[in-house]
């Protein structure tokens, strides 16, 4: 009895690798107990069912989105710190090599997929609907879809760690390595049927945002008046819907190959290895543009507000956004010039990567002077967009090094690069994320963050963010790869090692410290009661915070750049009243219902899939069609709005002292 | 702004596009097995053929033309025949090597 | 002001590290000992250098910014909230980048046509450089001889390295001779490589390929004409031939050390995904 | 929908026909954009198939394997169901329900018919040992032609459920909107369909 317990624990749940796994059982088991407890204690899951659960709501599913990317940050942020613990010294046996594998895949994999990418999307949620003046997204309902396939999709990612195994094939997992003869376990399908999973999700994002940014704008809101972080969104969300049906193929191919025998990439029966290279960059590529564009929008919304002046080359800016889009579909070659596809081709594809550097560096130095002329306020909001410049330009600019083919033969996959990378996708994706937070907290949650510890997170984060990363570019030149498990010693790579793991410390440290500012908030919140904190431009501010669920009692009327702006300051007229309603216009609103059925069907998802990467097709199956027919229950469904009446509306406008 | 189809009568559009993509279609398994071209040539003309099936379908079909605002609609299917176009062409291009030493 | 210190600071240890390590010779990119990584090497100075502009514009301006236009309790002029942009600086930044490009565009290219010629007009040395699970065979097929896990090369002459990889995608790089070309199954690859004195440079893989990736690392030793064909003689005349049960280890998952065989078994026909095949498709 | 009420969207221009009332004008919108998604999707699998058109390891190629009749009898059964579902959003748009239920389910018999034809095919490929695991060609056909073999079947299933829902709600804007979008989802398999002729068999009947 206990025998072949623990022999399914070993099969399962891998019990013979150590302590490292029970610890991460205990702890998955106690926080999991914690939670349901407390849960009970408070009585709160009816509660949790109610406002979240089933919200449709675009504000909710932002912050639902952003708590998700928390608890990613953290588990990849763990994975990252064991890397550098692994590398701190020379011949350190601390991991094995398997272990070490499986964690800088799940380090890469989480971070852009299930941590950028969802705060990216958390911060479109909240922001667009409010700066374009709507009532919700177009679509709340498949919002809602998006969200809770996002989250089961990294569940999914998540549970291999404790059952089953995780990936090992890094994240870009290359074939033939992650194919079925090298990697025959299910850590390789986890990635496969997870990123495929959350990736569907992603593409009805896209169509949404998109969507809704170009049919749902208020009156008078021309595309050309619209925020610059709505421009990006809209332009990320074009690049999501042309991007993302590429990686939904190539997952596939893959998954034919290890579960149904196909040989798309095997090295046998006529298969190219080399072609899950060319389309998993098809896909990749873009991706990074995906998660650098909404933070490129965040940068001009905060430098703008905290200049207090106006956007400087508006109409650069979009040029510029579109001018990156389509180039980001005709670079994907770079990731692989050492692949031999030729002088012409790796000649093409440096000159068009180039080409990327150019509306890039028309947009740094917009936001340059963007501060010109202006009267620049140090928020912490507005320092993490600052060191952005910086610190991005470092990587972008290694990033036109990298662009240079013949140069590349000598950077490729070494430190070099990974180092890049992170500066690229530090200092911009995740220090606009950041920025974002602070900038948006208040019309989350009605607070301002505490400002004196976040400057404390801030200055902790980037300094270490720094001594993390610049030495990777000469441990790479000294000729150190990726992806090594352990290093000798006598390269001189030990020190600069060294001074890289104690700054990932330091990060570690600086993301404490931030999730403190969050906690002491909440104990200690300084409400925001203007709705308008920061002297803010565009819409969301005109309306309090946080937003009533239906965002405006009355659709504004938009006249130019920087709507709310310019009702706080209108030319003419003498200044009125901006912030009250007009209570003549207020109407019954439309809503849309909540829903439980998202959540239902991305739980089938989450139970297909797992049947399909063990290949338990009795799980699997049954899995699938509960999906269907929770979409045909969709169909039939008419009744799924309801009205606010005309004096719940005045209601809530006079407690937000509106009316 | 749109196209308001007719409400009464017989369905022209329709009808038309039902032959002309008949005929498109035979012209294709013509050019094919009857002439006897060049395989580029065939593989060419019959591409062609296929582009001017689409539009039968998108034009007499699918109401492309129909819209209130703006045609994004237009624009996001221009916008994936690029991307396609940029798929198709650059993958075959970059895979067409084999060997670098023959 | 704590802001801009830190950047000056950061840009001078940026400025002291450079030199102080470049003069210390542990950075192999940019010591290189042969005509590739020599010619790499210019690419990679000259693009430092044309982004080294971006750098201070862009350095200079940020800090021209902060300094001047932070908000001051009081201070109400040179305020223009309204400022929208201004055309010709616009272009002006448009412009200089598109020059810029322009500059490292150019010799990026005629330098990635020269890498796909011989190096240089010395008679070239053909080496067979195949990937197999975590180690490197270079096989001599003029010499008839194969060394596992380390490569012997005459100096001064332009050596043809073909890649060919049994399993999984691998990639030579020595970095003190040039940059990295792939070694995939399938596909047989080409990189041209040639030192520029006898001496002995570090190779690694540079992709990741699995649990033993980490181990395979050789040594290039480059020796005189007369030293490497002493050498090959050597090699010939001591050097065991290979045995169908080392041709079985080298095929296998395994990290092994250094080897030298006077005669190797040629792998052929489609580089089989199952072990079994491999084993079975030998034609010697 | 009642006039009056804020909504969520903007009114439309009443010239446009039922389905774009209400939200349908947003959601037509969005299915278009899907469909361009989709036109990425199947590109990236014409990619795939011509890149391994070649590669036949040793096994049926695609001229040996190709039935002249088989595909061309498909083609023809696709096409007339494009007309038919066609004649079924002309017929929505004249409000006559009856209408529309004969050339809809015309339409879904034509689509049967389709998949019957296909799945033969299929079937007698992997008879004579030409499955998907006997070369990197079959895969790429199979899994390029299966992807659009298994659109068919999910899009005859969504007709026949809206179907069931227009024979219970009669034509209203939000019945008519879910036909007009199911119609536009057939015609663009047809699409589809119209470059896996040209690209796969008549092109792998002369390569």
């Amino acid at each position: 009895m206990l025998h072949s317990i623990l022999q399914i624990g070993d099969k399962y749940f891998m019990w013979n690798e150590g302590p490292m796994i029970w610890t991460s059982d205990a702890l998955i088991v106690l926080t999991s107990l914690g939670i349901v407890g407390l849960l009970t204690y408070l009585k709160r899951w009816k509660w949790l069912w109610d406002e979240w659960l089933t919200t449709v709501d675009h504000k909710k599913i932002g912050i639902m989105y952003i708590i998700a990317a928390f608890a990613m940050f953290f588990r990849g942020g763990m994975d990252g710190l064991i890397i550098r613990a692994q590398l701190a010294i020379p011949n350190n046996h601390f991991l094995t090599a398997e272990h070490y594998d499986q964690v800088f895949t799940t380090h890469g994999t989480i971070m852009i997929l299930f941590m950028a990418m969802p705060f990216i999307i958390g911060l479109m949620n909240i922001a667009v609907p409010l700066q374009i003046g709507a009532r919700d997204v177009a679509f709340p309902y498949l919002n809602a879809m998006s969200f809770w396939l996002f989250f089961f999709g990294a569940l999914l990612f998540n549970i291999s760690f404790v059952i089953g195994g995780s990936p090992d094939a890094g994240w870009t997992s290359y074939a033939p390595i992650a194919g079925p003869f090298y990697d025959p376990g299910v850590g390789e399908n986890y990635y496969l049927i997870s990123l495929q999973i959350a990736g569907i999700g992603t593409i009805a994002t896209g169509i949404n945002f998109l969507v809704t940014i170009l049919k749902m704008r208020a009156p008078g809101m021309t595309l050309m008046r619209m925020p610059m972080f709505t421009w990006s969104v809209l332009i990320t969300s074009v690049i999501i819907i042309f991007a993302f049906p590429v990686l939904t193929v190539t997952l596939a191919l893959l998954m034919f190959d290890r579960l149904f025998g196909a040989h798309f990439f095997s090295v046998t029966h006529g298969g190219l290895p080399m072609m899950w290279a060319n389309l998993f960059w098809i896909w990749g590529h873009p991706e990074v543009y995906i998660v650098i564009l909404p933070a490129f929008g965040v940068f001009s919304e905060v430098v703008s507000t905290f200049s207090h002046k106006r956007l400087f080359g508006y109409k650069a800016m979009v040029v510029s956004l579109v001018a990156i889009a389509i180039l980001s579909f005709t670079t994907w070659v770079h990731h692989f010039f050492t692949m031999g596809a030729g002088a012409s081709v790796n000649s093409f594809f440096s000159f068009s990567t180039m080409l990327i550097a150019v509306p890039t560096g028309v947009k740094i130095f917009n936001w340059l002077f963007t501060m010109y002329k202006g009267r620049i306020e140090f928020t912490t909001s507005m320092l993490w967009a600052l060191a952005f410049i910086p610190n991005f330009l470092i990587g972008g600019l290694t990033g036109v090094m990298l662009a240079s083919a013949p140069a590349d033969y000598q950077y490729h996959n070494s430190y070099f690069l990974v180092a890049h990378f992170h500066y690229v996708l530090i200092a911009g994706t995740v220090f606009g994320v950041f920025s974002g937070l602070y900038y948006w907290w208040p019309k989350m949650f009605g607070q301002k963050l505490n400002e004196r510890i976040g400057k404390w997170a801030f200055w902790i984060f980037m300094i270490s963010f720094n001594m993390t990363f610049m030495p990777m570019y000469f441990v790479g030149l000294m000729g150190m790869t990726r992806r090594m498990y352990t290093y000798p010693a006598g390269l001189g790579w030990g020190p600069f090692n060294l001074i890289e793991t104690i700054g990932a410390l330091g990060m570690g440290l600086g993301f404490v410290v931030m999730v403190f500012d969050i906690a002491y908030t909440i104990r200690h919140p300084e409400k925001d009661l203007t709705g308008d904190p920061w002297d803010g431009r565009t819409l969301e501010w005109s309306i309090p915070s946080p937003a009533p669920e239906y965002n405006f009692a009355v659709i504004p009327e938009v006249k130019g750049i920087d709507a709310y702006w310019m009702m706080k300051h209108p030319k003419e007229q003498e200044p009125g009243p901006v912030k009250a309603v007009d209570k003549s216009k207020i109407r019954p609103i439309h809503m849309p219902n909540n829903s439980y059925r998202p959540f239902i069907i991305s739980v089938a998802f989450f139970v297909a899939g797992f049947g399909f990467i063990w290949q338990w097709y009795w799980l699997g199956i049954p899995g699938l069609i509960v999906v269907a027919i929770g979409l045909f229950l969709r169909s039939f469904e008419y009744n799924d709005e309801h009205f606010i009446s005309t004096e719940e509306i005045e209601r809530t406008e006079i407690a937000a002292g509106r009316l | 702004m749109s196209s308001q189809p007719s409400h009464e009568g017989f369905p022209w559009k329709h009808v038309i596009g039902f032959v002309l993509s008949i005929l498109l279609t035979v012209m294709a398994l013509w050019l094919v097995f009857s002439l006897q071209l060049p395989v580029s040539t065939e593989i060419v003309s019959i591409l062609v053929l296929a582009v001017f099936q689409v539009l039968i379908q998108l034009l007499l079909f699918m109401h492309l033309t129909e819209r209130d605002g703006p045609a994004y609609h237009v624009i996001s299917l221009i916008f994936g025949a690029f991307i396609a176009f940029t798929i198709v062409g650059g993958s075959i291009w970059i895979m067409a090597f084999r060997s670098m030493v023959s | 002001m704590q802001f801009l210190r830190k950047r000056w600071r950061s840009v001078l240890i940026f400025a002291l590290s450079t030199l102080m390590l470049s003069g210390c010779g542990k950075i192999v990119v940019l010591n290189p000992q042969g005509p590739v990584a020599t010619e790499e090497l210019h690419l990679i100075t000259w693009s430092f250098g044309l982004m080294m502009i971006v750098v201070v514009a862009v350095f200079a301006l940020f800090a021209f910014m902060l300094i001047k236009y932070r908000a001051k309790k009081g201070s109400k002029s040179d305020y223009q909230p309204e400022q929208e942009g201004n055309r010709l600086l616009e272009t002006v930044w448009t412009v200089v980048p598109i020059l810029i490009i322009i500059a490292l565009i150019i010799p990026t290219i005629k330098t990635t046509y020269a890498l796909v010629k011989p190096p240089s007009t010395g008679t070239p040395v053909v080496i067979k450089a195949v990937s197999a699970n975590w180690k490197w065979m270079f096989q001599y097929p003029g010499q008839g001889i194969e060394t596992v896990n380390y490569v012997v090369i005459p100096a001064n002459r332009p050596i043809e390295f073909q890649l060919d990889a049994i399993g999984p995608m691998n990639s030579l790089w020595i970095p003190a001779l040039g940059g990295q070309e792939y070694s995939m199954p399938g596909m047989l690859m080409r990189l041209w490589l040639q030192a520029d004195h006898p001496g002995t440079y570090v190779g690694r893989s540079a992709n990741f390929s699995g649990r033993g990736f980490v181990h395979m690392v050789f040594n290039v030793i480059a020796k005189s004409p007369s030293d490497y064909a002493a050498w090959v003689q050597k090699v010939k005349t001591t050097a065991p031939a290979m045995t169908m049960a080392d041709y079985q280890k080298l095929t296998a998952q395994s990290v092994v050390s250094t080897m030298t065989f006077s005669h190797y078994i040629q792998f052929s026909g489609p580089r089989n995904n199952s072990m079994n095949a491999m084993y079975m498709a030998p034609n010697s | 929908m009642a006039v009056n009420m804020e909504s969520l969207h903007e009114p439309i221009s009443s010239s446009l026909p039922l389905e774009y009332q209400g939200d349908g004008n947003l959601k037509i919108f969005g299915f278009w954009v899907f469909l361009a998604a989709e036109v990425v999707l199947f590109s990236t699998l014409f990619a795939v198939y011509l890149v391994f058109h070649g590669n036949v390891a040793g096994g049926p190629t695609s001229q040996q394997l190709f039935d002249i009749r088989g595909f061309t009898i498909e083609t023809f059964l696709l096409l007339t169901s494009s007309f038919t579902m066609g004649l079924g959003t002309y017929e929505m748009r004249r409000q006559n329900t009856k209408g529309v239920l004969a050339w809809v389910l015309i339409t879904v018999l034509l689509g049967l018919g389709f998949l019957g034809m296909e799945i033969s095919e299929f079937a007698h490929y992997v008879s004579i040992g030409a499955n998907i695991s006997r070369s990197a060609f079959l895969s790429a056909f199979f899994v390029l032609v299966g992807t659009h073999g298994s659109h068919v079947t999910l899009g005859i299933l969504w007709i026949l459920s809206i179907l069931v829902q227009v024979m219970r709600k009669g034509i209203t804007p939000k019945t008519a909107r879910k036909l007009f979008v199911v119609g536009l989802y057939w015609h663009f398999l047809d699409v589809v369909w119209v470059f896996i002729f040209t690209v796969v068999y008549l092109t792998g009947k002369v390569m």
